[in-house]
């Protein structure tokens, strides 16, 4: 991901994305969303979750690289990205570890539509 | 009658028991004195640190203070001898720390198997002990050298129990149950903390654990739950306004509080929220203590939690007798025991004052 | 690019008059600057004022804790005032403190450079700091806050006090600590000069640097669990209310999710202070620059593993308390490697008791005590026992109040010459200080007593056997309160009558030292040279001007 | 707040430099200028993502816990509606990204032209937000305690029978929930968490306005008699519905609120960089505005990209 041609003369400071990639890299967008709206019609159980989230993150990985021309920034920046991501990551699992530890003693009022009767 | 029993029985002078100690409080449960021996481990290896500290500090300052004539020796600026030996060696120290803590947390936190199990509530600002016979009490009455398992849930805010003496402390969480366990070695009273804010009276909303010696416990327990058949009906309202919490809103001297005063209540009419007025009779209250939504007084909120399955029929005909005793004026039925009739008896329903902190304090009005 | 001129030119003296201070005038200069400077003084000038107002809640307090019984506040008024003391406190004085008045101030500087990165933005995050203190006024006027500075739900939802005001403050307060973690990041990574390499930086610069990261990476979770907060209260949504099938335990791994590592926002600054402070009043090269520099991005990135030892008696679940306690050991290492590092830097050297050293000592002596206590709530079985006790109450005060601001007030005096231009006094602020160490130890110790003897956080009243302890306790207070009204006296004195401070009185080599007392609007005029901050061979004390000047040029020795 | 902090972080580029027009005093080189913005914005845009991780935990935690919530509620929503609505995001990503190419070739003309279609992206993408915000509130769709449902799941707004009965039921659901400051439903639909700084002050909800209060299991059984295991068979109340499915809305409402309001802040941006972009600042040697406006719609997509699956496509 090296900034391959240096601009350090005082002219042009950002890359230029090339015109391909950037229709490229929509029609892809616009497929795989297509895609993910198809995909919930076949039932893989719980795999259509892990599907959507796959989908979910190539779309965005092509947003990130190309649109925000991340690829071909200085490395700073995409790990200024990864490390913000790996502290989402850090903060949904343990979130998600103890709340699933826990859920055993959650007591399960009656739902909240059916106001209950007085039961003496 | 039982709180005479319970201090002749215990014959206990107030003085802490010797196991008590400079940093903590007597040790009143099988686990305290595993914490006991963390904390110590763990106090005299931080003196230890903290005085090689500030020895050496205090030592330097005054060895190489800048006066004339001293210089000071430019010496290494670094030693990665020196860096790694107080790096591994805090590792190796804390590591031990965790173990020792791990430890003795594993026996806390896993309550054992067949423990007498108690139910806890803890509602704004007092306890409610549910015992399994269905008898609900404001403080904790436990048995000596055995397991106790309290499952506590909490009716409106976190509060938290805490026993100081037992070294046993858990959150108390609305929507969910928490569990704690201990097995209390020497009878004694034990104060009972809450530790989590919970509001005005957070600080009052302390109880005490009473524990009894060996067989004391069933006597109590089978004295305390049927309450009702040693005293007359309004004596028993009494101590249920007094023990489930109607104390917080109503008054009984008149004094409108979150809700109205039960002082010369029963017969008058009073006007409702919904325009209607009611006359105040026996199926009223009843109505209003199982279902209080229903029928509120004009000038007060809709906040009353219902009562039904957490008071027996007898329970809350003890109640309205009660509110009928201190209607003055009502001939009814029963005779009208006058306040001095059986002050013992009285005395002996478990008012021991201060020990049961929200008897007798009436909330300001909000 | 500019010429550099060698390490130990004599420092180019002003013009008198065309310092930062007086080279525009007029409100509106000030309101309206763009200079770092200037808008680290009118940070300073606000953080000073709502610590007093902090202090005054804190005496409140302390006063009604006195005796048995009911003083001064009822239930309800003493449940506000260590709310609001609390949170006046964390919000507004000692999260912006140190990074945002002296970082402000001095970074740029450090770097020798003309300002930081984006001074807008920087004046912008001051003005958010404004805002969010109007917030908090606006609550102490319309009824105070009574739920404890952590807004713990449910009661936090319940209560009618203006919890949706104070929220809302902290929220943009939190922006303003996004704003400045982001400029600092920015300003070192791009402005460092030529030959100031990351091991060359002063690590005052590393402690501010790792401060942003935790400022830029925990303060947004901060953000979102207080604006869930504001709608659970204005529309109900229900996520942390269990009446509505929320969960409040879920609440507390958001809000300390931020929390803790602001504990390290708090503290990492305080340690940059002291290093910095420990190696130029003992006139020796710190020791371990590359341990301190590396253990501060340590505590950073570890601070955010640690959340939980917050929650162990909350109802987390076994398997999480066990996990958090292990991983709480490992922030403990890189504060206790740090503190090695100060003393061998004290080892052989000169060591002059000024002021900013009383109070370095005075941190490491205070810190001392503070991080080891954090080993008894580290362990699990103990902090059992120990969770919202005193001896919680008494630990983080040992750590916020004698770490951070004490560190705060040795960097304070050490940098007063720099930012004012003139000398404070050195008998009255060793007095103020030795005051201060004697009151925080009244105060705070016996509180390690009551707690770990049961005394629950927060209660308005105690029972008999606590009486003792807050009795004590609260003396303790005065003193310290009386030692922080001599401090604003002499130091308010010596800005009208205070010596004229010399470039660098106290023979210091990071390059704020370099330019004159108080420093020109630009900082340099040309790029200063960069030498090995921390090596003080090449200044002799001036008896003359009372102050470091370099060496003369023939006896320098490279 | 953070919103208008972000345009000052764009202004400062072009301070009054003396020797090339944009460049700021403190900076050395355009070269310097320009990274330092970059990297400045891509640390802004790791506190989005961190901000809303806090929701995306929310969804998570109560997903994990509460499947049969999300299952049961995620029919109440329009997966079309969702679907173009990604479509629009991701084409006016795409003009956003074409025009910071335009601007970076000096082609005026394309880039005035690509920013006023990426508004109206922007614009377009809200309009449907209103028109599925409008179906819920109308139908008692809401969050919380206001949740009173007056359709079943499946029926996506057309439903018109339903409607007359849908207002009666919605205004005594209303009243019940008695507190004053939920914004009346068929009001134009009040932005789920606005700037807290407007926010109604702390008016208490009293607290047991027609909410069922947790009512403690009896305390007649002994304890160990009451189950304690997650039985699922307790989940479903008597109309097949889970209890507290409003947390579903509740979470749907933070998320696509807040999304919405970054939206809304997006497009501010686009409006004044168009506005400086006509009046011909921008060209090969100075465009950093562009690229930071592009950054944050950027992101806003990218936060679309996942909102989408998530909330739409429950399987």
């Amino acid at each position: 991901m090296t900034n391959t041609h240096a601009q350090e003369h005082s002219g042009e400071v950002g890359h230029v994305v090339p015109m391909g990639i950037l229709v490229g890299v929509w029609l892809a967008l616009m497929v795989l969303t297509y895609v993910t709206v198809v995909a919930t019609k076949i039932d893989l159980g719980e795999l259509n979750l892990w599907l959507a989230m796959l989908i979910a993150v190539i779309k965005a990985s092509l947003v990130v690289l190309y649109f925000m021309h991340l690829r071909y920034d200085k490395p700073l920046n995409s790990l200024v990205f990864v490390g913000g991501l790996v502290f989402v990551a850090l903060f949904l699992g343990i979130a998600l570890t103890d709340s699933a530890e826990y859920q055993p003693d959650v007591i399960h009022q009656e739902a909240l539509e059916s106001l209950p009767t007085s039961n003496t | 009658m039982a709180i005479d029993e319970f201090a002749e029985s215990m014959s206990l002078a107030s003085a802490p028991s010797p196991s008590a100690s400079f940093w903590l409080p007597p040790q009143g449960s099988t686990v305290a004195q595993g914490v006991d021996s963390v904390f110590y481990y763990i106090f005299w290896i931080s003196l230890f640190f903290f005085a090689l500290i500030v020895v050496l500090m205090v030592w330097f300052v005054f060895r190489y203070r800048r006066r004339p004539g001293h210089e000071a020796q430019q010496t290494a600026t670094h030693s990665i001898g020196l860096e790694l030996t107080w790096t591994i060696i805090p590792v190796i120290i804390v590591c031990t720390m965790f173990y020792k803590g791990f430890a003795s947390f594993m026996d806390m936190a896993v309550p054992p198997a067949n423990a007498y199990e108690i139910e806890v509530v803890g509602q704004k600002w007092s306890w409610n002990f549910i015992y399994p016979n269905g008898y609900i009490d404001s403080e904790l009455h436990v048995p000596v050298d055995r397991d106790i398992l309290l499952t506590m849930s909490s009716e409106d805010v976190i509060h938290s129990f805490f026993i100081p003496a037992f070294r046993v402390k858990k959150d108390v969480v609305p929507g969910r149950f928490t569990k704690l366990w201990f097995r209390a070695t020497n009878p004694g009273e034990f104060l009972v903390f809450c530790t989590e804010y919970c509001g005005t009276q957070h600080s009052d909303m302390t109880t005490t654990c009473y524990v009894h010696p060996v067989g004391e416990f069933e006597k109590w327990l089978a004295k305390a739950s049927n309450f009702l058949d040693q005293m007359t009906p309004a004596e028993g309202g009494k101590l249920l306004y007094q023990r489930r919490g109607c104390t917080q809103c109503h008054s009984v001297d008149g004094i409108s509080g979150i809700g109205p005063s039960f002082k010369n209540l029963f017969g008058k009419s009073h006007l409702m929220t919904d325009g209607s007025t009611v006359t105040v009779d026996e199926n009223y209250i009843r109505e209003s203590i199982l279902n209080p939504q229903k029928l509120i007084v004009a000038g007060y909120e809709a906040v009353m939690p219902t009562y039904a399955g957490r008071l027996t029929d007898r329970e809350i005909s003890a109640i309205i007798a009660y509110i009928k005793s201190i209607t003055e004026g009502y001939s009814g039925d029963e005779s009208v025991p006058e306040e001095s009739s059986a002050p013992a008896n009285e005395e002996a329903v478990g008012d021991k004052p201060g020990a049961n902190a929200n008897e007798g304090r009436q909330t300001n009005d909000e | 690019m500019t010429t550099i001129s060698s390490s130990y030119d004599p420092v180019p003296e002003l013009a008198h008059g065309n310092n930062y201070l007086t080279h525009t005038r007029g409100v509106l200069s000030w309101l309206f600057t763009l200079d770092h400077k200037r808008i680290g003084v009118m940070y300073l000038v606000g953080i000073l004022g709502s610590f007093f107002l902090g202090g005054v809640f804190a005496v409140l307090v302390r006063t009604e804790l006195l005796f048995q019984g009911e003083q001064v506040l009822t239930d309800d008024q003493y449940n506000q005032m260590f709310t609001l003391h609390g949170a006046v406190m964390t919000f507004l004085v000692i999260i912006p403190g140190i990074p945002a008045a002296l970082g402000n101030f001095v970074l740029p500087i450090m770097l020798g450079a003309k300002d930081v990165a984006f001074p807008r933005l920087n004046l912008a995050s001051f003005y958010l700091w404004t805002l969010g203190a109007i917030f908090f006024l606006a609550v102490l006027a319309s009824g105070g806050l009574d739920t404890g500075w952590t807004f713990y739900t449910p009661y936090s939802i319940e209560t009618n006090t203006a919890v949706i005001g104070a929220t809302a403050g902290a929220f943009i307060l939190g922006f303003s600590s996004i704003l400045t973690g982001m400029n600092f990041i920015v300003s070192i990574h791009q402005l460092r000069p030529p030959g100031m390499t990351w091991f060359k930086m002063p690590l005052f610069l590393w402690a501010l640097y790792a401060t942003a990261i935790i400022q830029v990476l925990a303060t947004p979770v901060l953000a979102i669990t207080l604006l869930l907060l504001i709608a659970e209260r204005t529309f109900q949504v229900g996520i942390f209310d269990p009446k509505l099938g929320g969960d409040p335990v879920l609440y507390q791994h958001f809000f300390w999710f931020y929390s803790h590592p602001a504990v390290y926002i708090m503290i990492l600054p305080a340690m940059g202070v002291i290093s910095e402070l420990v190696s130029v009043f003992s006139r020796k090269h710190i020791f371990g620059y590359r341990f301190i520099a590396y253990s501060s991005i340590a505590i950073a990135l570890f601070g955010f593993l640690v959340w939980g030892h917050h929650m162990f008696t909350s109802g987390q679940s076994n398997m999480m308390n066990m996990i958090f306690s292990a991983l709480t050991f490992s922030v403990s290492i890189p504060s206790a490697i740090k503190v090695f590092n100060w003393l061998a830097t004290m080892y052989k050297g000169s060591i002059s008791l000024a002021t900013p050293m009383c109070y370095a000592l005075i941190f490491i002596f205070l810190f001392g005590i503070g991080g080891l206590t954090g080993l008894f709530l580290t362990t699990l079985a103990t902090d059992i026992q120990l969770h919202d006790t005193y001896f919680v109450v008494a630990h983080f005060h040992y750590v916020m109040m004698g770490g951070t601001m004490i560190a705060f007030f040795g960097a304070l005096h050490y940098w007063w010459p720099k930012m004012t231009g003139r000398m404070y006094s050195e008998m009255w602020g060793r007095l103020a200080a030795f005051l201060v160490f004697v009151g925080f130890n009244t105060t705070f110790f016996p509180q390690f007593v009551a707690g770990s003897q049961g005394m629950p956080r927060r209660y308005a009243d105690y029972k008999e056997m606590y009486a003792g302890y807050h009795f004590v306790s609260s003396i303790g207070s005065y003193i310290m309160a009386v030692a922080f009204v001599i401090m604003a006296c002499y130091l308010l004195h010596s800005l009208f009558r205070g010596r004229k401070a010399p470039a660098n009185p106290w023979g210091a080599n990071t390059l704020e030292w370099h330019c004159s007392s108080p420093p020109p609007h630009q900082n340099f005029d040309e790029q200063p040279a960069v030498g090995d901050c921390y090596d003080y061979s090449g200044l002799e004390y001036d008896t003359a001007t009372d102050s470091y000047v370099p060496k003369s040029r023939t006896a320098v020795t490279t | 707040m953070a919103e208008e902090t972000l345009t000052t972080a764009q202004s400062h580029g072009h301070g009054h430099g003396e020797h090339p027009p944009h460049l700021a005093h403190h900076f050395e080189s355009p070269g310097q200028q320009f990274d330092a913005c970059k990297f400045g914005m891509w640390i802004f845009l790791c506190t989005e993502v961190l901000m809303f991780s806090g929701l995306f935990c929310a969804y998570a935690v109560y997903r994990a816990n509460h499947p049969e919530i999300f299952l049961y509620a995620h029919k109440y929503l329009d997966t079309n509606l969702g679907a173009i609505n990604t479509a629009v995001l991701i084409c006016s990503s795409f003009t956003m990204a074409w025009a910071v190419r335009a601007a970076q070739k000096g082609q005026q003309g394309l880039l005035i032209g690509l920013l006023a279609l990426t508004l109206l992206g922007g614009f377009g993408f809200l309009g449907i937000k209103y028109i599925e915000y409008e179906h819920k509130f109308h139908k008692g769709l809401l969050p919380g305690a206001q949740y009173n449902p007056t359709v079943t799941p499946g029926d996506h707004g057309n439903g018109d029978k339903h409607a007359e009965m849908g207002d009666h039921e919605l205004i005594t659901s209303e009243h019940d929930a008695g507190n004053a400051h939920t914004a009346p439903p068929g009001a134009a639909p009040a932005r789920h968490d606005e700037e807290p700084a407007v926010a109604p002050t702390g008016v208490k909800p009293t607290e047991q306005t027609g909410l069922e209060k947790t009512t403690l299991p009896q305390a007649a059984p002994p304890p160990a008699g009451r189950s304690m295991e997650h039985d699922h068979a307790h989940e479903h109340g008597m109309t097949g519905r889970p209890n507290n499915v409003h947390l579903f809305f509740g979470i749907y409402f933070a998320m696509t609120g807040l999304h919405g309001i970054h939206v809304l802040a997006g497009m501010a941006f686009i409006a004044w960089v168009l506005k400086r972009s006509i009046a011909g600042e921008f060209g090969p040697e100075y465009f950093t505005p562009v690229d930071l406006v592009g950054l944050y719609w950027h992101l806003v997509d990218l936060i679309w990209i996942f909102l989408f699956p998530l909330l739409y496509l429950i399987h």
